[in-house]
């Protein structure tokens, strides 16, 4: 007996004039709106809000929680989102008063607990970089490399570089690196990895001229790999007169192990939402803090966080020249930088470097014994996700996207499909190093259970998910005929 | 994380005798042997010592009226207990579909609370915040007209500024200012503004003095030029004033940090952008589409994405990937907490409330408003002494009053109404922007009055520098 | 494709050496345990509690919640149990530091808030009871029941009644009220209720004696029925030198409508988890606050709060010593109270009183439109609750327990059934307020459907839930073979 | 609630025209318009009210040395997350189990962690508290053994005792008192207190005192005498101590307070009740067993029902219904969170810990031990002034040393070691209770050495009473 396990739009449950907020009274002598601002700029009919008390909108709002995947219920090895737990103590540390109801132009003397926290946490950041300064104010990744790469242009603007209009990226990179360099106006050239699965540093070599801006680069790369020609690769961007971006999303891997700064690069973001473990939220907010080098330290977003000489009071420092202004309002998305401090701090340098080995451990544990039935096309050892391909299961007419739809009916979550595209049929593969054997076992027999199936009845992935409370939503009718909101 | 048994049964399946092993790709020149941090803490010493952190802040209460693009509103309790939810709180970007409806169908729902609220067709869900999302809009606008220049109204708060400033530096596009009417403190819609280069005319509503501006005669000046009109508006006034999209609003943008979102030090909060069905492909950030399943079921998934990075890559209309979900959430359910009846409700206490306190403030001797046009729930007042020194007096008596503008001006070229740019100049120096919403009561107000009477009576003959 | 839901237990995911909490150091010169205690004390094996980590076991907690039916996921029409929604509000102020962190022993001077709480719980409490003086300490509203039948007791011994050995109850009873008496060393004479549902007076008149210590009764009854002659009733008990002892399990349907110290009873329990919103957290804890007379209050447990004449600081009384003494630790289940005051001074006078209204209405509603299908063998009004009877499915060999499961399958939780016990295939209903037209009409849709299967395709109904994690537990099975524990 | 509108359609559907026409069965002369209370509050002022009550509390801190019987013990953040997920925190008790798993499985788990703990058989879902869980036990022995006549240890904790003594006043069972050893504090083991009538020994573990008891000992004493023995343990010792059930303890009883509950002023908290098999139908309140469903799945549901009210009704084992489920639920997952090594290295923190202040306290001028018995994480001192006015000096100074006996001795006539019942004795207004656990921190004991020591100095002088 299936049932319809879904749940109708919040607006579809309402019953006119249901509410849930109770409001108290102005309490002062009221005037007519209409006195108090012009006729013309008053609303004429109201938004069609939902109409629910609060039993109802309670409700409405569990039961769509129970429909989602998520870390606190099952295992998530998306690769390159590092979907690691997110202990509940920063929560609770994020929502203290002394935090959480702080109004960003209070006094800075009445805000000194949080500005503390924030400068610490920029310390900490810059000892696990090796770099000199940075900023907590962009909202994400992407934020980061797009704050980072305005800082490359701000740079190269008073160098001399204004003719310098390309970023060169490798073709393994996230789709984010490209964009945001277009976003800031580069012109971007893509270079083809190796067969290694790394940057091709011939074709680095070919490509760099004065024109360069700037080389971005992930490492460990997206199919997992350290580039080990790292130093070759910011020696030759930096004798071209660029400068070298480095997407930390794969920091997790190296933490203790290998800085970017010592690598040779001049900028980096950092995915506190990934590698520091705060929630992503069902795709965010996140945070995503850039550290740099001395060299474009003047550039850094307004305000930085610094420390009084005098009485070690922190302020905000807005008397910064060169810098490229703001890509937020306010300090950044605060309330997370308050969950990854927190996780900072319990971490210690110890714990910190034995998260990255134990990912890039469990990484590799799961590439042994998977490769067999998924074959990784690079070398490895991997960091701390790999890369297989289910090019072989073709041959059954089965995909990496029926692969992933089986994962479902096990409650995990697949891996990451399809990228990085220089991969055919790719399966991404990040466990974490909050996994247990057990969940890394039980992702195993899975796999192995989805490999017989496909031999012995494939049908049984062409049709998956069979347990979800939907499965394989049309995608094509949805862009073909977008329905992008309720109308009653 | 494992335990060392745990480990050695690992290493032992991968093949290898020691953890070394597994970074020995990284050349032995770079690696390190762990990081100079200090050691980590229990859960016990962590707790002990992020409360110390915390400790040290000063907790606003109901006599605080600061706002400046940051509003204390009251948040059910309904709403964190809600957004709190694991399986919210620790879940990926909806890209599975089939576990993925609750975020799916929850971001579907504030897309059309914000269709509702703006009287437009399609919003995206959700971008960093209300600047950034307005620099994106600008952005989109002039892909849209193909124009290279950007009008910005001095209106607009100065950090929004600054971060369209910002964005627009990296691909060059110029910025042109659009002033304030010295006397009413609202944006001008001088045709002598709107050159044929400019595509995206920027204002913001009630803007960044409080004044509640004209968008209709603002989007007839813009559209007379071929320029589209990006408003960025305080949702929460939505519930009174009209909706943008009807006064001629080509794309409406904002931040949903009044609803549902603690002020948290400035975030996070989730931008939003709304706009026309025929834009909808050069929307920046992600999209959620209803459709059915195999089985013919109603559900929800991510579309339109080959605007997107992931798919588009260089060619996208935003970076943007990880945005802002679950503000977005607790937007939502804010709002659906509210419905119509409280949200108008709300609007009209934060009406009262600012006006009355505006009156009273007004009737002090040496104190008045620094422009005339109509506000909604924040005001400039010009005051006798520099307003930085009153507030200290002010806090000093339990009140923070307001915010001084010189705070907001911080390294920005933004100016006073008419005055260009003149951070440093001296009317500048005394004016303060107060906001109130229904978190001040109002006892607060009284407090408010009775101690600024004192406190200019003793500051203003030595200080007042008007 | 059915998969298995069921989650394995706790003890059964683990692994050696696995632990969530880090512990600091204990920081002093440390000494050998077996110096400190005697070695003959010490533990031998260690119990063997689960091993996990903290995502294992956050996921393994969060995953069991979702298998449970809850007001915060569906509609809950229990009846007798008042599953009415539980504010947020509530929860958040009883976790308020302020509150949460007091110990039991504080100075009184540095716990006046709390106090203060309690004492102002107890006044709202008499206005709405009727009564004179209030002790907060029971935990739930058996205990509460207790509690006043041991001061009817105490009363007795003190009065020339301590060969009052009998307490009278009618057959609708909840157990408890019979158990309690039971416990206090009474006798217990179930009286059968009259055709109407009500208190047979001509059998309570028979029964009544010297040896008679109380009537226990509870109004509404568990038919939902108000007892229209109660202060006869009263009346006949008091001058048979007996108490009345009012069960306020039912309070919900009279709040400003009718006062049980106005009806002649001398002692009442409320139960703080029903009427007063405090969730029923799976089980517990509740909070079951006795009022009484003027006549029991000597009698009360110790301490009871009270008010200095003085400073009008708040202050525990211990000098009482008629006092039973006490029937729990400390003052009573706190955190449950900073609930129930949350919610007493948000509704106020009108709203608590519009609760009953509501509560009684939707119960009046449902009934007007399910009785034709399940007929409810007594006239009505009912007050908060109704008694249907499911014997007219019997003839298509469906039963009350069948219907109930049948609902399972509508995310609906059923009724409670074979209670009162006087009515055959009891199904007793129970909306409360805090649920809409839309919950209460999908609730009428649901029985109609099922109505509609008992004569079209009973099968359906026989072998219910069909969507459940798992269907009809094997309960002879579980009580001839126990098994109550997990062992490795 | 309804509105108006829905209330008019409820009103025609039922076939009347008024609310009041509901309430026609009350006699008129009972009916009333309504409650003399305050009108209601929204939830902002609801807020802002029950937030000033909370803030006139003083709140404990590492500091804070109060014990006897409530224990403040370091809380994971995860088990708050998880207890108030609202499918835990809004069910009912688990009558329904195809849709009450969650509920059936954690007690199924509970039940195990105390049987692990105690070294008993079989364990209940939960009872109120400890000492009502101690009053039931007895009762429980009682029938075991058909016996009238209880024997409370003058080690249990005097509220405890007191409970025991208002449960045992309604059925009318004798309550007799076995005495402490006035030089070790431990109870004494002597058969000459053990008549043929008693049915049930009751004893505590540790006891009142802080003291350590040999259960053993008891244990043989009260099997010879025919009765049965039943120890209340802090549960939060059984990493260290060895289980009662293997030092032959019949019954076993305590609270789970010091398992993930707040203080809370005292409660809620869960009592919990473990036995042999062989008595497992005389248990008070309710079992989850585990079984398997129609298709053989494994799962639980509540079994042996027939001891309870609602199937036995006067009958039953205890008139007990709801329990305290989340606070057992609570301390199950607070117990999944330490596993055996958590909760063995908290209890040798709290262990030496104690015996380090101890130490150092008792070298004090005119300090000493009360009793000379080992003890666990809390002690009684003697001091050479009164305990009462010596806390409140050492208030003043940041530090709640502990809780003066008397404190605990208040309306009850349970007295000191040997010395009889004597709640007001010179002796007893000495001694203070100290217990330490891991939030007090090594800083915060060498604060209360330090400030003892000053505070000593001044009042004993003048007031020594000893
Ligand atoms: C390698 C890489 N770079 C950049 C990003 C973008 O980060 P964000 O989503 O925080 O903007 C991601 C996110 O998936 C990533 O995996
Ligand atoms: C009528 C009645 N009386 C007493 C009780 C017992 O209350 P508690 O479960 O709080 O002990 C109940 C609970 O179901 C009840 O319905």
């Amino acid at each position: 007996m299936t049932i319809d396990r879904t749940e109708p739009l919040v607006f579809d449950k309402g019953l006119p004039g249901h509410r849930a907020v109770d409001l108290p009274a102005a309490g002062v002598p009221e005037m007519d709106v209409s006195e108090l601002l012009p006729g013309t700029l008053l609303r004429t009919t109201p938004p069609r809000l939902p109409e629910l008390a609060e039993p109802q909108v309670v409700r409405h709002y569990t039961r769509l929680s129970q429909l989602n995947h998520s870390v606190d219920t099952g295992f998530y090895p998306l690769g390159s989102c590092t979907m690691k737990y997110n202990p509940k103590i920063n929560d609770e540390m994020a929502a203290l008063p002394g935090f959480a109801e702080l109004h960003p132009y209070q006094a800075l003397s009445e805000v000194q607990g949080i500005l503390r926290l924030m400068y610490e946490t920029e310390q900490i950041l810059l000892e696990i970089t090796g770099l000199r300064r940075a900023t907590l104010q962009p909202a994400a990744g992407a934020h980061g490399e797009l704050t980072g790469v305005l800082m490359i242009k701000a740079y190269h603007r008073d160098h001399g570089g204004a003719g310098r209009d390309t970023v060169i990226i490798p073709d393994s990179a996230h789709g984010t690196n490209l964009a945001s360099a277009a976003m800031a106006g580069y012109r971007v050239v893509e270079i083809p990895s190796s067969q290694r699965g790394l940057i091709d540093v011939e074709a680095l070599r070919r490509n760099l001229s004065d024109r360069t801006a700037a080389v971005m680069m992930t490492n460990p790369n997206t199919l997992g790999l350290f580039e080990e020609d790292v130093l070759q690769i910011s020696s030759l961007a930096h004798e071209a007169g660029a400068l070298c971006y480095y997407d930390g999303a794969n920091l997790n891997a190296i933490m203790g192990k290998v800085r970017p700064g010592d690598m040779g690069m001049d900028v980096v973001h950092l995915n506190l939402h990934k590698t520091f473990s705060t929630p992503h939220g069902g795709g965010g907010p996140g945070a995503g803090p850039v550290a740099v080098s001395e060299t474009l330290s003047p550039y850094l977003p307004l305000p930085l966080i610094a420390r009084s000489d005098g009485d070690g009071a922190f302020t905000l420092d807005y008397d910064r020249p060169l810098s490229i202004g703001r890509v937020k309002g306010f300090y950044g998305n605060v309330g997370v930088i308050v969950r990854a401090y927190t996780y900072l701090v319990r971490m210690g340098a110890d714990g910190l470097t034995r998260a990255a080995e134990d990912a890039v451990l469990s990484a590799n544990y799961l590439r042994a014994r998977l490769r067999d039935l998924y074959p990784v096309p690079h070398e490895g050892p991997c960091m701390h996700e790999f890369v297989s391909s289910a090019t072989t299961h073709l041959a059954q007419d089965v995909t990496a996207r029926d692969i992933a739809k089986r994962l479902l009916d096990f409650g995990i979550h697949p891996p990451t499909i399809y990228f990085p595209l220089i991969v055919p049929e790719a399966l991404m593969v990040e466990p974490t190093e909050t996994e247990d054997l057990r969940a890394l076992d039980s992702f195993i027999e899975a796999m192995q259970q989805i490999d017989r199936e496909a031999r012995e009845d494939p049908e049984i992935l062409r049709t998956a998910p069979h347990t979800t409370v939907v499965g394989r939503p049309d995608e094509v009718e949805a862009s073909r005929h977008p329905i992008l909101r309720w109308r009653a | 994380m494992h335990t060392d048994d745990d480990r050695r049964r690992l290493l032992e399946a991968v093949g290898i005798s020691s953890i070394d092993e597994l970074f020995s790709s990284i050349p032995p020149a770079l690696r390190r042997a762990g990081l100079n941090l200090p050691g980590g803490l229990t859960e016990l010493e962590t707790r002990a010592r992020v409360e110390m952190l915390a400790a040290a802040d000063t907790i606003p209460d109901s006599s605080s009226f600061l706002g400046a693009g940051c509003y204390r509103h009251f948040v059910p309790a309904a709403v964190r207990a809600l957004v709190s939810r694991g399986e919210f709180a620790t879940a990926y970007t909806p890209y599975q579909p089939e576990v993925s409806q609750g975020t799916l169908q929850h971001i579907f729902e504030f897309q059309t609370c914000v269709c509702e609220l703006t009287g437009l067709e399609v919003a995206n869900a959700s971008l960093y915040d209300g600047p950034s999302a307005l620099a994106e809009a600008a952005f989109m606008a002039l892909r849209l007209t193909r124009r290279e220049e950007i009008l910005v109204s001095d209106g607009l708060h100065p950090e929004a500024a600054q971060v369209v400033d910002t964005y627009a530096a990296g691909p060059g596009f110029p910025v042109r200012r659009l002033p304030l009417d010295p006397q009413t403190g609202v944006t001008v819609s001088d045709p002598a503004y709107l050159s044929s280069a400019i595509g995206a005319v920027l204002v913001q509503q009630p803007n960044h003095l409080g004044v509640v501006e004209d968008i209709a005669a603002l989007a007839e000046a813009a559209h007379a030029a071929g320029a589209l009109i990006v408003v960025s508006v305080n949702p929460s006034t939505l519930g009174v004033l009209e909706a943008p999209g009807r006064l001629g609003a080509d794309i409406v943008v904002g931040d949903v940090q009044v609803f549902g979102s603690a002020p948290s030090f400035g975030g996070p909060s989730a931008g939003f952008l709304a706009c026309y069905t025929a834009h909808v492909r050069q929307i920046p950030g992600r999209l959620v589409g209803q459709t059915t399943d195999s089985e013919g079921r109603r559900c929800y998934t991510l579309t339109l994405q080959a605007r997107e990075q992931h798919i588009r890559r260089a060619k996208a209309t935003s970076s943007i990937c990880s945005n802002q979900t679950l503000s977005a959430l607790a937007a939502t359910i804010h709002l659906a907490l509210l419905g119509p009846a409280g949200l108008r409700e709300r609007s009209e206490i934060c009406l009262q409330r600012a006006h009355r306190l505006h009156t009273a403030l007004c009737a002090l001797p040496g104190v008045r408003p620094l422009v005339t046009g109509p506000f909604f729930h924040e005001f400039a007042l010009v005051l006798p002494c520099p307003a930085a020194h009153f507030a200290r007096a002010m806090r000093e008596c339990g009140v923070d009053p307001g915010v001084p503008l010189t705070r907001l001006l911080l390294g920005t070229n933004v100016g006073l109404p008419g005055a260009g740019p003149a951070p440093g100049d001296a009317v500048s120096e005394h004016v303060l922007l107060v906001a109130v919403t229904e978190v001040n009561t109002p006892e607060a107000l009284d407090r408010y009055v009775t101690a600024a009477r004192e406190i200019l009576a003793v500051l203003s003959p030595t200080e007042d520098g008007s």
